[in-house]
């Protein structure tokens, strides 16, 4: 840039507090030797309206160019300050703030040592103004279409939220109907509502809503672009279809495994697995034989699982009242921490159900005669074992990722976690997030969720993507990820790093290329770059090695 | 187009949360606490990081608390409380008694020049709110400040260079008019104290989970109160104050459990040597990624299922723990440095007092009820919303979650 | 309080991560925590962004100690950026070996948002420990560039 | 690409000894890639090189230059001024990158920076594995589009030999036996038949054995 720098410095002794432990006009004389400062300002609250519509005009007025602030934790009024030089007319990149405040006068007691270091920031922020370039905003424009991937309850509820919030949606379903695992179930017990009602009255509204478009049969084959802009191939049936779409939500649901190994038995007509009870007590037909006791046992294929603990109370409440059957539940842990769970737990004992709890020693199991003997040692009964046996035994569940996940997370770049579940680990930050933005992840894909909390992750998500796309447009800071297309050998370095995939090759320019709207602005990318072709503004290797300045001796 | 104004009570993280995300969608929103600074009990948690982060999500936080007191769309009304509302769905009106707090938050600077004025020792009866707490102005600690005490006295109001410290002040009647209300308004933590078995308050190394969390915060570490050693047997006693009939709380708190393995992590960590003993009823595991957690605890924590009836000090440094140990089926006593209880979630005191003001319903064990499991952030006032652990027990995750959920549901009332 | 007999006071660059370490440093700051003066603190958006390159420099310039302040592992605000970090401090370790640079110059920590006390161990802890070492054996300003 | 690794500090500071002035001189295109020569090494290096310096006492200024290709004399060019001003040039770039700019400047010396070590794939960030060994008598079509040359530890053609033990090799037991990815190759695309035939001997004069190489179009020369 040809234009001569201007400086103002504006320095803030917070309400007069900091001259105490800050010689403000000792940094003033330091600073007047400068000669690009045009302007030394001390204000008493610099973060006061007031203080900032002076600072604002005086900038206007004095036609500075760089801004040098010494004040309290950016942390605090950074936007503060932007917002005023960006009223002023002033590109508000072009600030550099020292924190003078937490990083000297509250913790350096000796006022010498702290003016001193006051000093050296400010000097060094003013030398960092220098390079100091304009980042210009930009409206990137996004289709608010979304695209949702898996038709079970979070899915339909995600869709149902978007399209309340008067977003397009397009629910990909890979099977025949909508519904997914609720529609093997017999009862969501505790609540009144009987699954088939609660899935008619969802696919009703549904159905109804002229902005939900369901495909069933559908599959995802090919996701390219970013947020805001997601092109997305689908085949439908037998056809293919091409569409754009602002954000994506997955939805995909789990799968469950029982873990013949951890039993050491196989199943059979007497040993069933809980989704093959729920079918029975589902259909309406004579069981060919009334089961007198059942038995449940949890904890074994997966000590972790919410949903065995909850569908052995339901089934187990079911199996009772429609054949007046013994029921005894088998378990190491109840899993009670859902709303509620405590109360429904009593109210099923007090029906009668009997409970045993198990230790590390898992139940021995054997056959006899067509029954299913259990033998355990009781939690409470000790040494004295309990040997029983049914005409029933109903064997819990491992909750698994489905074997689509890999696929489709190769397909949308998204990464998976240790059990090859979606989202990795530090997702905890953000729980329905995707590591890249606009990917979002809802349901039992994700954690493992009982039933309302399925339902409350699909609104969740749909409350995010909402968020990101309700404005049509998403306002970005272009150039924030500088590429030097020159340098760039297309080493590929940072694409494979850039932990938000934002990063493409330019095909025109031979390149790497950031996507604005996609980038976090990490500056990962910036790091790794062998070539130094990456350079993130604001933390560039020039505005770091001035600060690296501070560690020179004082001349 | 006119705007929807929004009213959240409580200021922790649902609170936070929901006023976040209806200021992110345009919306004006009050954001009522009746303490001096927002952040709720979260704010005086610890940082549960060992080798590696333990997934706490206290350290959401801070950012959260700063962007609210930041966003130029939400409103802080702290040292407030809600004190009548009228009105139904798209206009409530809503009066609100502020307090008086004596230091203008808009005004204060925390310079702490106040502090240094004031003639009381150490600590002085002005003095800064906990770090990171928004706003950071000073709060004056009516149980010491001599003005409180019927002396004249005008040290830091006269020493103030912002003109912020104004004694005059009187707590004022503030009336609000909104189209939808959040109520985030948490919980308590139980009082250990209820439990006089477990001697809370009597041995000073029984502590509570809280106790741990503000001491871990505080001062990085845990010494034992008896001695200032490191401890090294270590007991943690789960459900104190949940799943527990007899007390009224007849419900998991689904927390307890986690930060209890967490804290252990912790304490391993910093002191490899310590023993953890963890005494449970059933141990609750839900939550993304806990599964793996557990897994790693198992080979360091010894997990021994049943509650132990009664805490007695053996020695100045030691207690007793009697309980029944039930693979050998007997009752046993070990002895252990540090006892933590680990206390439960309690809905609030003062729920009854509010859901009458709001007119809505108190639900099982006094904590709010909604219209149903899959609609827990509705009530039965429309335009009246839930958020957090006044519904129920959650982690922080899950308030976040329900928070939102709450947050979207008042958008779409508002359309 | 950090200078010892001789006036030796270190110099230590801290490269503090925005959305932990940073706020950590300011939390301390508000509770008037002092800590050693010669401590600079770097903002970087992500400890990520702390180049080898960068660490490197920052003992040509003079620096006794460099400190670089990231999330907790499994903690990062942009998923992996503390693991780079780590990994990119443990390769300038080598060559700080080859240097001939004692190792104890160059630590990485992780610490959370809330974690003021932390902070100003970890800061006051490396002070202390590069005052043991005495200044670095590097003299700023002839570095040859 | 060409994969290099940096030798040690040491013996590069070895190397160096006796200059006062010494140019680093980095290569953007394969040894970039490889994290060994390009722009973030050479300063790398140089910045370890000066603190090196420093901490033994001794005056040496360090100055650094990356270019396009240190394999054609044009971006050798623009190294003009900077080598002249400096009393070694320490090469960042391959074997062929050193060679160039010593033949470029006849009166500089110009030390290698880097160990050479094999044409090969990038595997995953940060690793690097060998794929060619650059014999100059190709035969990928007959075997399944694995090289025997490069990646048999033996070089056998019609292998394997004995030590070949659950597809790993007897020399390094973390080495795949080529001759087992071979067969698995083959096997995939139906082509076992190429394996009863036995591969001839290979010339090797048109690999190293028959003396530096050299290749000529002469349609391209101007």
């Amino acid at each position: 840039m040809a234009e001569d720098i201007k400086l103002g410095v504006y320095l803030c002794d917070c309400g007069g507090t900091l001259s105490k432990e800050i010689d403000f006009p000792e940094i003033q004389s330091r600073l007047e030797k400068i000669p690009d400062i045009k302007h030394i300002g001390l204000a008493h609250s610099l973060c006061s309206t007031g203080d900032l519509e002076r600072t604002g005009s005086e900038i206007g007025e004095k036609g500075i160019n760089r801004v040098v602030i010494g004040a309290c934790s950016p942390r605090l009024y950074e936007a503060r300050f932007m917002g005023a030089m960006e009223k002023s007319g002033l590109n508000p990149h072009l600030l550099s703030l020292a924190n003078i405040r937490e990083q000297c006068a509250w913790v350096h007691p000796h006022r010498s040592k702290a003016t001193q270091k006051a000093v050296k920031q400010l000097e060094m922020a003013v030398k960092n103004a220098r390079f100091l370039e304009p980042i210009e905003g930009e409206a990137v424009s996004v289709n608010r279409d979304v695209l949702i991937i898996g038709g079970g309850i979070s899915g339909m509820e995600a869709a149902l939220a978007l399209s309340e919030l008067d977003h397009k949606v397009t629910l990909l379903e890979r099977e025949k109907v909508l519904g997914g695992r609720l529609r093997d179930l017999h009862s969501l017990y505790p609540l009144e509502v009987t699954p088939e009602a609660l899935l008619t009255k969802k696919i009703e509204v549904l159905n109804k809503r002229a902005n939900i478009e369901v495909m069933t049969q559908a599959e995802l084959l090919k996701v390219e672009g970013q947020l805001g802009n997601f092109k997305v191939q689908i085949r439908a049936g037998h056809s293919q279809i091409t569409r754009s779409f602002g954000a994506l939500v997955v939805a995909t649901g789990c799968d469950t495994r029982f873990a013949k190994e951890k039993y050491g038995l196989e199943l059979s007509d007497e040993i069933i697995t809980p989704l093959q009870l729920e079918r029975m007590l589902k259909s309406s037909e004579d069981w060919p034989k009334i089961p007198q006791k059942i038995g449940f046992l949890l904890d074994i294929s997966d000590e972790f699982s919410r949903i065995s603990t909850i569908s052995a109370f339901r089934n187990g409440l079911a199996a009772k009242r429609r054949f007046g059957s013994e029921v005894y539940i088998f378990c190491k842990n109840l899993k009670l921490d859902t709303h509620g769970m405590e109360r429904i737990y009593r109210e099923v004992r007090n029906r009668g159900v009997i409970f045993f709890k198990f230790g590390e020693k898992k139940p021995e199991i054997s056959r006899a005669n067509g029954q299913i003997n259990v033998q355990l040692e009781d939690l409470y009964l000790g040494k004295e074992r309990v040997n029983l046996s049914f005409d029933l035994l109903v064997v819990d569940e491992q909750v698994i990722p489905q074997k689509g996940f890999e696929n489709l997370a190769s397909l949308l770049h998204i990464a998976l976690d240790p059990r090859s579940f979606y989202q990795p680990a530090n997702v905890h930050l953000y729980p329905v997030a995707s590591n890249r933005k606009g990917i979002f992840l809802a349901g039992s894909c994700r954690a493992d969720l009982d039933f309302p909390d399925t339902v409350a992750d699909g609104r969740a998500a749909a409350e995010a993507v909402h968020q990101l796309l309700f404005p049509g447009e998403i306002w970005v800071d272009v150039r924030k990820v500088m590429v030097d297309a020159d340098k760039c050998v297309l080493c590929l370095t940072c694409i494979r790093s850039c932990p938000h995939r934002a990063i493409e090759v330019d095909p025109v320019k031979k390149a790497a290329k950031v996507v604005d709207v996609a980038c976090q602005g990490c500056g990962i990318c910036a790091g790794e770059c062998p070539a130094k072709a990456i350079q993130l503004n604001g933390f560039t290797d020039q505005e770091i090695g001035v600060q690296l300045e501070f560690l020179k001796e004082a001349v | 187009m006119e705007e929807k104004r929004v009213l959240v009570i409580g200021g922790g993280v649902a609170g936070i949360t929901s006023a976040l995300e209806l200021a992110h969608h345009g919306k004006r929103v009050f954001l009522v606490e009746k303490e001096p600074n927002i952040g709720g009990h979260a704010a005086s948690f610890c940082c549960k990081a060992a080798e590696k982060c333990n997934k706490c999500s206290v350290c959401v936080l801070p950012e959260k608390i700063g962007e609210a007191g930041a966003h130029p769309q939400i409103s802080l009304l702290t040292a407030s409380e809600v004190r009548e509302v009228n009105g139904e769905a798209g206009d409530f009106r809503v009066k609100i008694a502020r307090q008086a707090r004596f230091v203008d938050p808009d005004r204060c600077t925390a310079c702490g020049l106040c502090g240094e004025a004031c003639p009381l020792e150490l600590p002085k009866a002005i003095h800064p709110p906990f770090a990171g707490a928004v706003p950071s102005a000073f709060v004056v600690d009516r149980d010491r400040c001599l003005r409180f005490q019927g002396k004249e006295c005008r040290s830091c109001q006269d020493k103030c260079p912002a003109g912020a410290i104004d004694f005059d002040q009187t707590s004022q009647k503030m009336d609000l008019e909104v189209g939808a209300i959040v109520v985030a308004t948490g919980f308590d933590v139980f009082d250990a104290r209820e439990k006089a078995l477990f001697g809370y308050g009597k041995y000073p190394n029984v502590m509570t989970g809280l106790d741990l969390e503000e001491r871990f915060l505080h001062g990085g570490s845990i010494f034992l109160p008896s001695n200032g050693k490191p401890p090294q047997d270590v007991a943690f006693i789960q459900c104190v104050g949940s799943r527990d009939e007899h007390i009224g709380n007849g419900y998991c708190s689904k927390v307890c459990c986690k930060y209890a393995m967490r804290f252990s992590r912790l304490l391993q960590y910093q002191n490899p040597e310590a023993k953890i003993t963890m005494f449970y009823m059933d141990l609750q595991m839900a939550g993304k990624g806990f599964a793996d957690f557990y897994e790693q605890c198992k080979g360091s924590i010894r997990f021994v299922q049943g509650i132990p009836v009664e805490i007695s000090p053996v020695s100045e440094d030691r207690l007793g723990v009697r309980f029944e140990d039930p693979w050998p089926g007997k009752i046993s006593e070990e002895n252990y440095d540090l006892v933590v209880l680990s206390v439960g979630i309690s809905p609030r005191k003062e729920a009854r007092n509010q859901a009458k003001i709001l007119g809505i319903n108190l639900g099982d064990f006094g904590f709010f009820d909604s219209l149903n499991p899959l609609e827990n952030t509705c009530t039965n006032i429309e335009g009246i919303f839930l958020a957090g652990c006044c519904q129920g027990p959650k982690d922080i995750p899950e308030t976040i979650a329900h928070s939102t959920q709450a947050a979207l549901r008042v958008i779409r009332s508002l359309s | 309080m950090t200078e010892n007999k001789n006036g030796f006071s270190p110099k230590i660059a801290a490269f503090c991560c925005f959305h932990s370490a940073y706020q950590a440093a300011d939390m301390a700051g508000a509770t008037r925590h002092a800590y050693a003066d010669g401590i600079y603190i770097i903002r970087v958006p992500c400890a990520g962004k702390v180049e080898g390159l960068h660490i490197l420099q920052a003992f040509e310039k003079g620096a006794d100690g460099v400190l670089v302040l990231a999330c907790p592992e499994e903690s990062c605000h942009f998923i992996s950026g503390n693991i780079r970090a780590k990994k990119r401090v443990n390769h300038i370790l080598q060559v700080l070996e080859e240097i001939g640079l004692e190792p104890e110059r160059l630590k990485i920590f992780n610490l959370a948002s809330n974690q003021a006390l932390r902070f100003l161990q970890v800061v006051n802890g490396m002070a202390q420990r590069i005052k043991d070492l005495g200044p670095s054996p590097i003299k700023a300003g002839n570095s040859g560039r | 690409m060409i994969v290099g690794e940096r030798k040690s500090l040491e013996e590069i500071r070895k190397m160096i000894n006796g200059y006062k002035k010494v140019l680093v001189a980095g290569c953007g295109t394969c040894v970039t890639v490889c994290f060994a020569g390009g722009e973030k090494e050479v300063a790398t290096i140089a910045s370890a090189l000066r603190l090196a310096a420093q901490k033994g006492g001794d005056a040496v200024e360090i100055s650094e230059a990356t270019i396009q290709r240190q394999c054609d004399i044009e971006f050798i060019q623009e190294l003009k001024e900077k080598v002249e001003q400096a009393d070694a040039v320490l090469s960042m770039g391959c074997g062929a990158g050193v060679q160039t700019i010593a033949e470029t400047f006849g009166g500089k010396p110009v030390l290698p920076a880097l160990n050479t070590r094999f044409i090969g794939r990038t595997e995953e960030q940060g690793i690097w594995s060998e794929r060619c060994a650059a014999c100059g008598d190709c035969i990928l079509h007959l075997t399944g589009g694995i090289c025997p040359i490069a990646r048999c530890s033996k070089s056998i053609l019609n292998g394997p030999c004995g030590g070949s033990k659950d597809g790993k090799c007897e020399i390094k037991s973390e080495v795949d036996c080529a001759w087992q990815l071979i067969y698995d190759r083959l096997k995939s695309l139906g082509q076992l038949d190429l394996l009863e035939k036995i591969i001839p001997v290979k010339d090797w004069s048109a690999s190293r054995d028959g003396g530096p190489r050299k290749q000529v179009r002469e349609d391209m020369k101007l």
